[in-house]
């Protein structure tokens, strides 16, 4: 019986649009909770029946696997993204020459104490030489998506955000792309879980399928980076 | 209805569910409280009045890792909870009223003992003059003396209900159909690049309720004092 | 029976007071403002707390009992209505155990005029209208004993005069003692059993009114109040043409205007002491109606200028409050015959 | 002068009363519980809106004014201090603009027996204090007129004389005229220069207290009170070993208890037509001191069975009650010459 | 001071300062509001409470969206007031403030509206009975006569405001020392794997805040009762 239920999948909010669109591709309706990879990594431990985790960071992932080893049945790292530089008024500048010439703006980031989205903005700043100029012009959101909005709304100036937000997002313009070789690679990581000691069987099959050619597809029009298995 | 998805419609229907039962069960404890801190000395005041009011002062993120930890599948409560009675909060809109429940609280109870600190001990002194027991004054004076403070705080309770999210999103996750109420709802649309309008309609929803929910309030509050020939 | 023994000190006043109220009747407290009537009656039942006092109902004590365990019926000076609760639901309320021997509850809101105001709020009240609802709502609540503060301070004298009996019948006939405060020399002349002066917290003294308001020693205290005589007298006759009835006492026959008594019933009297006039013979020619026969007793000074006349008339003792002046120039002294007149006007029951 | 029609409906009572009050002085509204006097006032002060009166305040129409634009000097009910507020704090509210004429604060605090108080919260009152304070506080606001709903209602007899006295200086000295409601007659005699009577929201008659009182007309509402006389009279000496002061009028002397005004001082004495005795000839070995001679004006029927015998005494004219009886056994008729006999102690200043 | 680090100390600080300005300059406006609510009847006066009371049902995030969309840089509120008086609540502890205000502001009307509307319209009839103007009278007789339930409002918008997040974290950011106030850091350390620790402290120095704050309002409210000699 419990193989027939549809799969429960928790996920990084920053996956909410592309997910939705695969799982319709599919023709399965997945229960979805999307929140932020923290919360649900939590919720998991303490026994959310969950049968897919999708991190969007993989620290949590790995806190999981330390905390509660004994539900995974299998994982898989299979998607990457990139940083952009996202502005509200449209620029013609490299962003150094950006950051370094202006006096008052700020750019909104992802908390970089947190989330995974700022922990990457500041490995890169600090690569660009950039990181002790900007700390007091940072705005650090709770989430990438937040941190969007600011410079959606024109609240701040500039934003680093993930590329997969800013290709879809209305009223800002990009800057550039950071270069990958400056910040560690953003990897969104699935588990596959046990409930109750057993496996659903349709989660199997979308846990096996996330990287299928269809889906391939679809991620890349959100502007993410498949990775090969 | 009202041009609204079906998801959204979910959302409306499980809100104004959660908040209900949140608020129709809160109103008893929050009333007792009330009234233990309106008329009566006891040792442990302080500290109980300081437990009540912690929902208000923390942020609702931490409320709700702490409603995990204690109300969780594996919590001490909630395990025992499970054990004895059967009860689960996980990740249902059980969870999700406790959540709301917990939040209302102190506003709750502050209302009320507002409202039943007005009520003139002389009617009360009265009442017992005539017989009624201190449980028959509570019931026959204290309260519909106090009635239109209580509605009001009734409903700023259910209004703040409904606005409940980050101790929900905290303790019960975002399952749509199962736990995600309307504010939830919202919060996933703006994490859709083209979610905006269905975001801007749950918005207006809530708004609505919202609207409506004061309203009534303040009707009722008004009838109350008719009742008590005030105005 | 109700036996207190009261002491509470307030920041202004001390109260140390005990007395014992009649078993059945009407027992008033009579002071002047301030002087811890309403705290007395508060402490009696149980609304405020004072550790030092006692209060023994019928043999009980009572003093750790709680408010509703005391089987009070209270009427507060401020009437205290459920402002929530219609009239008729305010004279539901009282909850002591059912008695045997209650008031007719038609009988009490008609004689107290409240039938037409049963379905208002207690705001909807004008001033009496409020007072009379309390003290039905006192008197309906099964009460093992009234405590009554000041009841008909804001009634006129046409309702005062009819609720008056009703009270009186409920504290001998449906043996629930009250225990009243008032300041109406009027209402504790008419109503009361036992008089309890107190002032400053202290008790004064206490007596049936009758022997208090001849006692010189209070006569203070009761100066510009109306001491007076109350006769045990039996309905004669009624005398139709002139609105006149008969009454007959050890003394002698006093025409009075007429009342509804039947022929043979027995009623109280009230003669004020300073609505007698002493005469050595019987005048003629002369208005008042009423002439009895009395012998003097003695004389007590009210103060420096005015005085008691203590008389004999049948076998009852009556004063009249005279000058010295007319003392002197009648030259009444003790053993001396004499007439009492009284007009017939200014007797009222 | 405040010229008043009120025309106010309510679910229970519908009034409709025009009247003026006195320029200098006291006007009384005098009716049963319930019969919408403190309406009247409440519309007068403009606490009860109501479209269709009108209030005219020394010739100004103040129909639309704001409450606080009216100047009046409002004492309620029941008290109304501001719970907050100490005695003191009370009595300096009052915030009208500073008049010319205005009773000397201590003077009043004195009088009202409330220095004591003046640091106490109105919770910590009785119910007389704290109707001397309203009372005070309203005296105080420098209000143009003053309207009082009951102010002495729970107070005793001995501070009721003491500020009756008062409350007429107010009104005439300071020129700050009251419209006084009360149910008690002995403060309407003593207080007012104009009666009115209401009942049932209608005006029933008004006019000087003594034309009233012995009108047939209104016998019926005001029976059960004392009407009464009201002399003008001048203190002509002080007999300090009878304790007696002898006034003089146009009818002849008057003793009674000793008073403190000073020879020479003009006073208002009140003499109760019950409390006068009619004789056709001076009788003697009788106790009462004054002996008036009279002459027989008319008589009028308060009842089937009692009468006002109206007379002239001196240039005045006064009233005696009697029972038909009496008036037919001494033959009174018109012009009668005959002596009227008062006994010293029933008079009060 | 107590082992409290530099980082809890700023974020201790700057919490006091946001929440006892955002409380005390939403005082009038509350007071002005739940006296305008309470005694009178005026056009708009449906749309206005729902407006008041919006930030009570809706997620705190999207109010603080909202205050994005209207008081941020480019917002139309927010450029205007910088055109005019250079006032900026980009980034700082005054857009915390106003944050917090914001989310308080229903709160403390209802509370102060509930308490207006206790007061006995009689005792407002004799002081202007007495001369008082409609002013004075409220100022002399409505505020003192309601002082417990204002005082109470007060302690309730403050905690409101110490505890607020989602408007704030969504409106000004987290950024350390400028608009990171005590729940920000709480929640930081709550989603920082090894945060335990610190989120522990933090936790508890809310809780105590909350505890002194509903105490002081306690004895408030008390003392404002002994005032009136209710008890
Ligand atoms: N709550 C209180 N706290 C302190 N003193 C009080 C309190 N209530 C009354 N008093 C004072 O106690 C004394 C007695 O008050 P009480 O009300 O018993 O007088 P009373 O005899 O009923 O007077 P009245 O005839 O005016 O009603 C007064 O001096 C009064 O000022
Ligand atoms: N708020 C109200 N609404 C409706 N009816 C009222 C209201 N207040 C009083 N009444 C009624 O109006 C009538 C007049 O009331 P009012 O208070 O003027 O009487 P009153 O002459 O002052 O009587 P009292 O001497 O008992 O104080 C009464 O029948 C009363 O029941
Ligand atoms: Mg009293
Ligand atoms: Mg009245």
């Amino acid at each position: 019986a419990k193989a027939e239920t549809p799969p429960t999948v928790f996920a990084a909010a920053s996956l909410t649009a592309a997910l939705d669109e695969i799982a319709q591709s599919k023709k399965i309706k997945p229960q979805f909770s999307f929140a932020s990879s923290g919360a649900l990594a939590r919720q998991i431990a303490s026994g959310a029946p969950a049968d897919i985790f999708i991190s969007a960071n993989i620290k949590w992932a790995d806190w999981l696997k330390t905390t509660t080893s004994d539900i995974i049945v299998n994982e898989k790292t299979f998607l990457s993204n990139s940083l952009a530089v996202v502005s509200y008024q449209p620029q013609t500048q490299t962003i150094k020459k950006l950051f370094q010439n202006e006096n008052d703006f700020f750019v909104a980031i992802g908390d970089p104490t947190h989330t995974p989205a700022g922990i990457y903005a500041k490995q890169s700043l600090e690569y660009l030489n950039l990181w002790k100029e900007l700390t007091n012009k940072l705005a650090p959101s709770s989430n990438v998506r937040a941190a969007l909005y600011l410079v959606q709304s024109g609240a701040a100036d500039y934003g680093i955000v993930y590329k997969s937000d800013a290709l879809n997002a209305q009223n800002i313009h990009l800057v550039d792309i950071l270069p990958k070789n400056s910040h560690e690679p953003i990897l969104y990581q699935a588990l596959l879980l046990k409930q109750d000691n057993q496996i659903n069987a349709k989660a199997t099959s979308l846990f096996d399928n996330l990287s299928d050619t269809d889906a391939i597809t679809i991620w890349k029009k959100f502007g993410f980076q498949p990775l090969k298995n | 209805m009202f041009g609204l998805s079906e998801f959204e419609l979910a959302a409306l229907g499980l809100s104004l569910k959660i908040a209900l039962i949140a608020t129709l069960l809160t109103l008893p404890l929050a009333l007792i409280l009330a009234w233990l801190f309106a008329r009566c000395q006891f040792k442990g005041r302080n500290l109980l009045l300081g437990i009540v009011h912690l929902p208000l002062v923390m942020p609702p993120v931490v409320i709700g890792l702490f409603l995990l930890t204690a109300f969780g599948k594996q919590g001490y409560i909630g395990s025992w909870l499970y054990d004895l009675f059967g009860i689960s909060f996980a990740f249902n809109w059980k969870g999700a009223a406790l959540a709301a429940a917990v939040m209302a609280l102190p506003l709750m109870v502050r209302s009320i003992q507002l409202a039943i600190e007005n009520v003139p001990t002389k009617l009360e002194k009265a009442a017992r003059s005539l017989g009624s027991s201190s449980l028959k004054t509570f019931f026959t004076i204290t309260i519909p003396l106090s009635i239109s403070g209580i509605a009001g705080a009734t409903i700023l309770g259910f209004a703040r209900s409904l606005g409940e999210f980050g101790a929900t999103i905290t303790f019960v996750s975002n399952i749509p159909g199962k736990t995600q109420t309307l504010p939830l709802a919202l919060y996933t649309m703006t994490q859709v690049p083209d979610g905006e309008a269905s975001a801007y309609r749950l918005a207006i929803i809530s708004a609505v309720l919202a609207l409506l929910a004061i309203i009534a309030s303040e009707i009722m509050a008004r009838k109350a004092r008719q009742q008590l020939g005030k105005s | 029976m109700l036996d207190v023994m009261i002491k509470s000190a307030r920041q202004s006043i001390e109260i140390d007071a005990s007395f014992k109220c009649v078993q059945e009747g009407i027992t008033t407290l009579f002071g002047p403002s301030g002087s811890g009537k309403s705290t007395i009656l508060n402490v009696i039942a149980g609304l405020d707390r004072s550790e030092s006092s006692k209060i023994i109902l019928n043999n009980l004590d009572i003093t750790k009992r709680p408010t509703e365990a005391r089987r009070f019926g209270y009427v507060f000076q401020d009437n205290c209505l459920f402002p929530h609760m219609t009239v008729k639901q305010n004279l539901s309320y009282g909850s002591h155990p059912a008695r045997s021997n209650t008031p007719n509850r038609n009988e009490v809101i008609d004689l107290l005029d409240i039938r037409h105001l049963l379905n208002r709020k207690p705001s909807k009240l004008s001033g009496g209208e409020g007072q009379r609802v309390a003290i039905a709502r006192a008197l309906l609540s099964n009460a093992e004993m009234l405590l009554m503060d000041e009841p008909l301070s804001s009634l006129d004298n046409k309702l005062k005069k009819e609720i008056m009996p009703l009270l009186r019948r409920i504290a001998t006939d449906f043996k629930c003692p009250i225990l009243y405060v008032s300041h109406s020399f009027d209402e504790v002349c008419q109503l009361s059993d036992k008089l309890i002066l107190i002032n400053n917290g202290k008790i004064l003294g206490s007596g049936s009114p009758q022997d208090m308001m001849t006692n010189p020693k209070y006569a203070d205290q009761l100066d510009g109040f109306d001491a007076g005589n109350l006769l045990n007298v039996v309905v004669k006759s009624h005398d139709h043409e002139f609105g006149l009835t008969n009454l007959e006492f050890s003394g002698g026959i006093i025409p009075v205007p007429l009342i509804k008594d039947e022929v043979g019933s027995f009623i109280r009297l009230r003669i004020r002491a300073r609505d007698i006039t002493l005469a050595t013979s019987i005048p003629t020619g002369i208005s008042t109606l009423i002439r009895l026969p009395a012998t003097v007793n003695y004389i007590t000074d009210v103060n420096q200028t005015h005085s008691y006349v203590h008389v004999t008339c049948g076998t009852e003792v009556m004063i009249i409050h005279l000058t010295r002046k007319s003392i002197q120039s009648l030259g009444i002294e003790k053993n001396k015959p004499i007439f009492c007149l009284v007009k017939s006007v200014t007797l009222e029951n």
